[in-house]
């Protein structure tokens, strides 16, 4: 017995009793056989007390330096946005924490009609009018974009542009071998998708064109333009957003975008090293019956009364098994959850607001850094939450541990996917990082910069 | 039973006048006003104007902002999210809240699912700032509690699975799924094969199915033998070297541990494919009995069962694999490594012929942090004691429904014994009593118990699926035991 | 009102023939087997030899336990605590905390206990480990956050009452007024007097007669004049020289301003004794009014009120004082001192003449880094705007249950307007409708509100004492006032 | 309007309208006299975003040194013990966090139970048969029994031990003060009270004697002994008791204690800097009359169906006035409910192991300071979780530096309070100070007190 069972030696003796066995290691021999059974002990450290284990994973929090204990403009498709405490609160209740998936509508009218809010939520940002209940996070939805264009039109090619998140280009090939399609990658030009190239990539053989706004060099697209250049081909033009700008960017429901998905992390989720967070994904009217996922309805019960279910199954792998639209079940309601609590919580105003004030803060952060000697801007574009610039040869590791030296995380190495920015930095705000803090790191990424170029001039 | 201290202390004269329980009335349309309002959505609440976020002063010099974004990038319409200060969001969603069953609240017994308590010191260590508000792309030397974490869970699953070589990148079941599926193609192509067929049972989770044809392969369906374990002489038929892979959940949807495992293995293995084990049921053979020592290749854990994740309402989950030595060299990138000198980093191109990335950074953290801590509080003995009571008191439940004379209408579909779990079927108790099992599973809620899963899996006719899980009392399987029983003499009456 | 969103998708057929919203049924007997449960104590529940606690392991070497504590001084029979796992104590007292009506599910508007919204930013900083996990004994050079913020939050409440010195020690709004009274004491007998007799209106809250007698002090009424202020020929009458201290609540129990505050603060002036204020209905007038400018000179905060403590169930409380300069030196050691160079430090012997400590410590800590928040959070303004808001909510809300004609059967006791809160008086409703205040408050709560304070304050028949607050919005209170009509309307009918 | 309320503009024009006024200011200016209105803002600062909040109260935390951030054996009456995760669940529930003192007994169960849960714990704990629902803490815990005896027997004199926590004298005196008891202090002997001095201070005129257990020292004194000697007085005996020993030590029931006060905060509340947390008051049945607070009792309803309401409410302050029990109105709930949930998670063994494993860990930790240079016991009592020594001398505020410096808190300084003792060090056990701590402990202190007697030498 260990503190989460409660199987008494009393209750021992009755239970195999009633069961007319004599051990419980007989329950095991009669229906596993032998040569499978594990003889001997798991090589497991042996159980703690929860004052120790507590002890030992604070003794692991505080071998990580996390945006609690440094300045950090790092982002690069996960951003340090303040969660605010309500949503600690809510999820943390045990009726939303604890629940399976809403299969019984009757004791689940909570979590559906928190879903139905949250696709409702999502449909409003983005301008499309559909929305599931969420799939795992960004960039696999981006792949799962894919595969429902693969399912919509089965055409084998998809055009990539290069400004999409290095994250969702990799899950996409992954997947896109499985299923079959194969990528095709549109450079950038002045720091956007170049336009002519991403034009001419596109062909009646084009089964889907994906490009991220902002892309992931902080620069805004035309996203219309890249849409439009798809419209004559039979390809689903498929946007990852972030969900943040889109208080004040047009949303991909007004450019021709006919799946949009993104990283639902900035919406009310934790950093978590990288999850759990959700992907959200919204598509025209015309590929409901193709998304993957949950998916909650409005419905009229047999009493009269309003009420939230589940609908379009059919769709779902529970149902439809090798059929189905997706093999996703176990997805990310939590999460979601804590997005339409955030984007509450926000409000209509507050998103626009925030918006704003990210995009004035992320020019002045821009103008601090290029006046430093030896950093330029890496393009021209406009920026609305991140931006990236050039160290001018420095390396660009050795100036992130010093700025990190100097406790400043200064952002971002781009050279790490991108051959061409060997001297990229990409570098993003939230709301979290104030005046104060760009001065800060104008100060110590110039004096860092500088103390590189000494010693690489010194060491050439 | 503890004697009940007897520190009675009776109310002041007059107070018992009154009921001391007091029940929101159920009028007779089913609404009353407080109902009312709770179907009414956060978009219907509020009233323009009205805020719960404060933004930060605009600190820095202000330029015009169409400057910096042009009007034609810009939005026209606000988006039109609600409009509520922050007690009104607070009470809305608490309210919602309480329109859930949960487990804090109530027996769970859906089986395949897991449904075990959550301690709630995984969510205190999962809030601590270093984990929480730790970014995925901070420098892996500035990382290391995080990576020796992963580091380390990684090992443990290796141990509990018996395959080796982890990566928790998936972010649930069937992403695990998706993984083994694509390393198994991987596998196949590195031998320069093109295989694209795929076994599974029919008692198969529906994720099985459907992620074999997202993976652009086909399924097979093999039968069931009458013990309700895989039919060798189907498996034998179909079985030729165009199969990839054989998907098996062991034991398998209907709590049936399959004794044929080891011939299996061997009939899969002769013909070249690889064997999948889908690691949704683990909770009945942790420290028991071990995947890899069956000849599985590959198998996902979904965290969110086995490893008492809180199941979110629909998640997170999360669905880490472990694979045998022939299949590593496929997994997904990057790979946790340890120095000699302890340290950890990250290798982007620790696998060389890795399939690639399933999603972004390095998987669901947080869940990690908690079946992590999970591990840690039980340590290997008190795995096995989870697997242990998990299967009695499984088939102690059972045992009750027998002596109750539950079985005569709902008779255990296959078998004597079960492992964790479970299904009888409905079609006496529908036959006789003329109730089907979604009636018998409404009829639980008004005893307040979570119904069983029903209707899968989808051989068995009217099924009911039952998993009580190791973290219940005997006397909460009695009650429920006892209900059923009831519920069956009411219709019968 | 936001338009609603048209994303509307409709159920898959079928689904549609449940009722989607379950109630537990309630039987004939009121007690299906889900509430049978729920009267059940947890120390009937669980079984011998269960446990939550796994207990470290002993790691020094061992002694024989009699050795280090003689068997005269050892427990034999061992308390008879519960015996049950963590699931068990979880399961238990999370479905406890769902037979309680909470602010964050419904209108509270219980007079006199300012139900207002309990932001959760506040939970989240009392947390902190720098905060929560900070030994009260921990050297002043080591807790210099905890100083700052208990000096800072002294300060703003200093700034609130217009009374500058601020003992933060009390526990409670009680525990402040026996810290009050006794600082009368010192005072009068500092200058040679015993004075004995304190003079507390008929509208004063129970505390502040029971303080007195707890202080060894005798109590005088004093009545209440047809306005709902203090009688002041009866307040001339007893203001003598033997008399201490005059305790008044302003706005009073009845949400009355007293109009003469100033010549009531002469009166007692006049005669050497003290003017206290019960700062229970402080969130009338922050921002708008303050005691210390109305002549008072001590005055207890409670913090759980208009400084939006979660109220707990009934506690914990925080009561800081703030007294004029004449009270200063008979305050509560230690005092928070602030040095030149802008360290904290705890001065034992702050107050010359203190009258002592009042408990452990420093006082309730946790309250005050809650309430220090909340007041970051609003600032003068915010603060400002709360007391507008709950005098604005609670005349919108009378008007209301004027227009509705609720006011003919329950008529305001006093006056016209009325500051936060409001009494109605029930003996028009019970003369000529046949129902006491107390069935108008059960029937509240079939309707999803809790009821307002009943048969407080004293002097008014039937009395219901309503404070809305300022946090809830103004379709509550229109929803409140609906139901209140509706009532008396059913009554009637 | 700010974040927590609601009223917008147009509320305001509909509610103005309704009311009759043309501003809100209206509503004070008919109310309130010119004279006492504020004419200006309040000086405090504006009001900042929640996200500022949390950092500036963040910024607060860091510059305190916590439990989390040293070891440290600091006691004195209040405890770093492990809370666990359950309680802070628990707690946080909107449904027990927010409610107010349950006056609606059909809406408030959960409260009641609770309470009736909790006292029949302290009741078990002590061994006696009554117990109320909470009192604000320790000291006033004692204070209040001093008041219980002065109501109850109305004799002038409180015979008081020296062993007793300081902060529970000086409350006591406050309190006595007021209502009018002489107090007569017994000091100590070997560690313990001394029972001649004891014995001989009690006389008819007793209204009250007070000791505490483990007394301020740590030693366990003879209660039993102590409550004998006022047998034949009209005293009434009162001890402030530790409640973790207890699942080792005899309870006060079987010791002839009337009144068993004490400190909750061990029980499952955090240290929160001394407080919230809550006092326990324990009686025997012939004080049940005089007992302050609330009490929960169990009845019937109507319906014949169990429940619990508070009684026994003729003693209180909202029913009897002047003449109550006590003035007190809002007490500890919440941290009663976690005292109730503390001991329910340590269940009947885990309080028994608790007590036997601090016991162990005492005097191994006893042992090892004592084997020390310069370092004595200053008295050889049974000790159970805490124990004092001398330092010979040395400067122990000085030695305490020293040690917090290399991050180990020895303990406290009794010369703060015990004249007698002017190097005397208080250290205190909890289940989360492992051997471990203990040798790092003896290690840093026997450095400190080494250093400290030498720069004593120097200087002399
Ligand atoms: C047997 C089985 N396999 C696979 C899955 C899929 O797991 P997930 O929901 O984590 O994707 C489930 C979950 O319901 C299952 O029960
Ligand atoms: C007017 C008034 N005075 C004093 C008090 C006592 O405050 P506390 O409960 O904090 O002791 C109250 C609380 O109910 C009150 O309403």
């Amino acid at each position: 017995m260990t503190q989460y069972t409660a199987v008494t030696d009393a209750d021992l003796a009755e239970m195999l009793s009633a069961i007319g066995v004599s051990s419980v290691q007989e329950l095991f021999d009669r229906q596993i056989p032998a040569d499978v059974r594990l003889g001997r002990a798991l090589d497991l450290p042996a159980g703690l007390p929860e004052q120790e284990v507590y002890g030992h994973l604070r003794e692991l929090a505080r071998k990580n330096v996390s945006a609690e204990d440094e300045i950090t403009f790092l982002g690069a498709g996960m951003y340090d946005h303040y969660v605010p405490a309500v949503i600690d609160m809510l999820l943390g209740r045990s009726e939303f924490l604890t629940p399976y998936t809403p299969y019984q509508p009757e004791v689940s009218q909570g979590n559906l009609q928190a879903m139905f809010e949250y696709q409702t939520a999502i449909s409003e940002l983005t301008g499309l009018p559909v929305s599931n209940a969420s799939v795992y996070e960004g960039p696999s939805a981006v792949a799962s974009a894919g595969y429902l264009a693969r399912l919509a039109n089965g055409k084998p090619k998809f055009i990539v542009s290069r400004g999409l998140h290095p994250h969702s280009r990799e899950t996409l090939a992954t997947y896109a071998h499985g299923f079959g399609a194969e990528i095709v990658e549109v450079p950038l030009k002045d720091g956007v998708t170049d336009a002519a190239a991403w034009a001419e990539a596109i062909d009646g053989e084009t089964g889907a064109v994906f490009f991220q706004q902002p892309n992931f060099l902080g620069a805004v697209e035309d996203a219309a333009a890249l849409a439009a250049a798809a419209k004559d081909s039979p390809a689903v033009v498929i946007g990852q957003y972030d969900p943040i700008p889109l208080g004040i960017i047009k949303p991909p429901g007004e450019c021709g975008v006919d799946v949009c998905v993104g990283e639902g992390q900035t919406l009310g989720n934790r950093l978590d090293f990288g999850g759990p967070s959700f992907g959200f994904f919204a598509a025209t009217e015309a590929y409901l019956r193709r998304m993957p996922g949950r998916i909650a309805g409005e419905t009229v019960d047999a009493d009269g009364r309003r009420g939230f279910v589940l609908t379009l199954q059919t769709r779902e792998q529970h149902i439809r098994r090798e059929k189905a639209t997706s093999n996703i079940c176990t997805a990310q309601a939590l999460n979601a959850l804590a997005g339409v609590v955030y984007l509450t919580w926000l409000g209509k105003q507050g998103l626009v607001d925030l918006g704003e004030l990210l995009l004035q803060r992320t020019h002045y952060a821009r103008e601090q850094l290029v006046a430093l000697d030896g950093v330029t801007a890496l393009h021209d574009q406009p920026v609305v939450r991140e931006f990236a610039v050039s160290c001018n040869g420095a390396d660009v590791g050795a100036v992130i541990r010093r700025c990190q030296d100097e406790g400043v995380n200064p952002g971002y190495a781009l050279g790490r996917d991108y051959d061409e920015f060997p001297d990229g930095l990409l570098v993003a705000l939230t709301e979290q990082r104030s005046k104060a803090d760009i001065d800060r790191l104008a100060e110590v990424l110039g004096t860092a910069v500088a103390a590189e170029r000494a010693t690489v001039g010194a060491s050439a | 039973m503890t004697t009940f201290n007897d520190n009675k202390l009776h109310g002041d004269p007059g107070i018992e006048a009154h009921a001391l329980h007091h029940e929101i009335p159920v009028t007779s349309d089913g609404a009353t006003p407080m109902q009312r309002d709770r179907a009414t959505t956060i978009f219907e609440k509020g009233a323009a104007g009205r805020r719960a976020f404060v933004a930060p002063a605009l600190d820095v010099p202000e330029v015009e902002a169409t400057k910096l974004l042009p009007p034609a990038l810009r939005r026209d319409a606000v988006a039109r999210l609600p409009e509520v200060s922050e007690p009104e969001l607070v009470r809305h969603y608490v309210k919602l809240s309480r329109r859930n069953f949960d487990l804090d609240t109530g027996f769970y017994p859906l089986g395949s699912c897991t449904m075990k308590h959550n301690p709630r010191l995984h969510e205190r260590v999962a809030s601590l700032s270093g984990h929480a508000r730790l970014h995925p792309l901070q420098a892996p030397e500035r990382s290391q509690g995080a990576l020796e974490l992963m580091y380390n869970l990684e090992r443990a699953l290796g141990e509990v699975s018996g395959l080796p070589h982890v990566s928790l990148q998936p972010s649930a079941g069937s992403h695990g799924e998706l993984a083994g599926v694509l390393l198994t193609r991987a596998f196949h192509e590195d031998r320069g094969q093109v295989r694209t067929k795929v076994l599974t049972p029919d008692t198969a989770h529906g994720t099985n199915p459907a992620t074999v044809t997202m993976a652009g392969m086909t399924v097979v369906k093999v039968g069931t033998n009458p013990d309700g374990g895989v039919d060798l002489d189907d498996l034998r038929a179909k079985a030729d070297d165009t199969v990839a892979c054989l998907m098996l959940t062991n034991p398998n949807t209907l709590g049936v541990f399959d004794p044929n495992i080891t011939e299996i293995a061997k009939i899969v293995h002769d013909v070249g494919a690889t064997l999948y084990y889908d690691g949704a049921n683990l909770n009945a053979i942790m420290g028991k009995a071990r995947p890899g020592d069956m000849g599985f290749d590959i198998v996902h854990f979904n965290l969110h069962k086995s490893f008492t994740q809180p199941h979110g309402g629909g998640g997170p989950g999360s669905g880490p694999i472990a694979v045998s030595e022939r299949m590593k060299p496929y997994l997904m990138n990057p790979r946790i490594v340890r120095a000699d000198d302890g340290s950890f980093d990250l290798d982007d191109h620790g696998y060389e012929k890795s399939i690639g990335r399933l999603r972004g950074f390095q998987g669901n953290y947080g869940c990690f942090v908690r079946s992590y801590a999970y591990i840690c509080s039980l340590g290997g003995e008190g795995l096995k004691d989870a697997s242990e009571t998990a299967v009695l008191n499984a088939n102690y439940l059972l045992a009750r429904l027998r002596r109750l004379g539950v079985a005569d209408q709902l008779p255990l579909a296959f078998g004597v014994l079960c492992m964790h779990e479970f299904v009888l079927s409905g079609a006496p108790m529908k036959r006789d009593l003329q109730i089907r099992t979604l009636d018998l599973a409404k009829r639980l809620l008004d005893h307040g118990f979570h119904p069983p899963t029903v209707y899968f899996p989808l051989l068995v006719d009217e099924a009911l699926l039952i998993e009580p899980t190791e973290t219940e009392t005997r006397e909460t399987l009695d009650a429920f035991a006892d209900v059923l029983a009831d519920i069956l003499r009411e219709a019968r009456e």
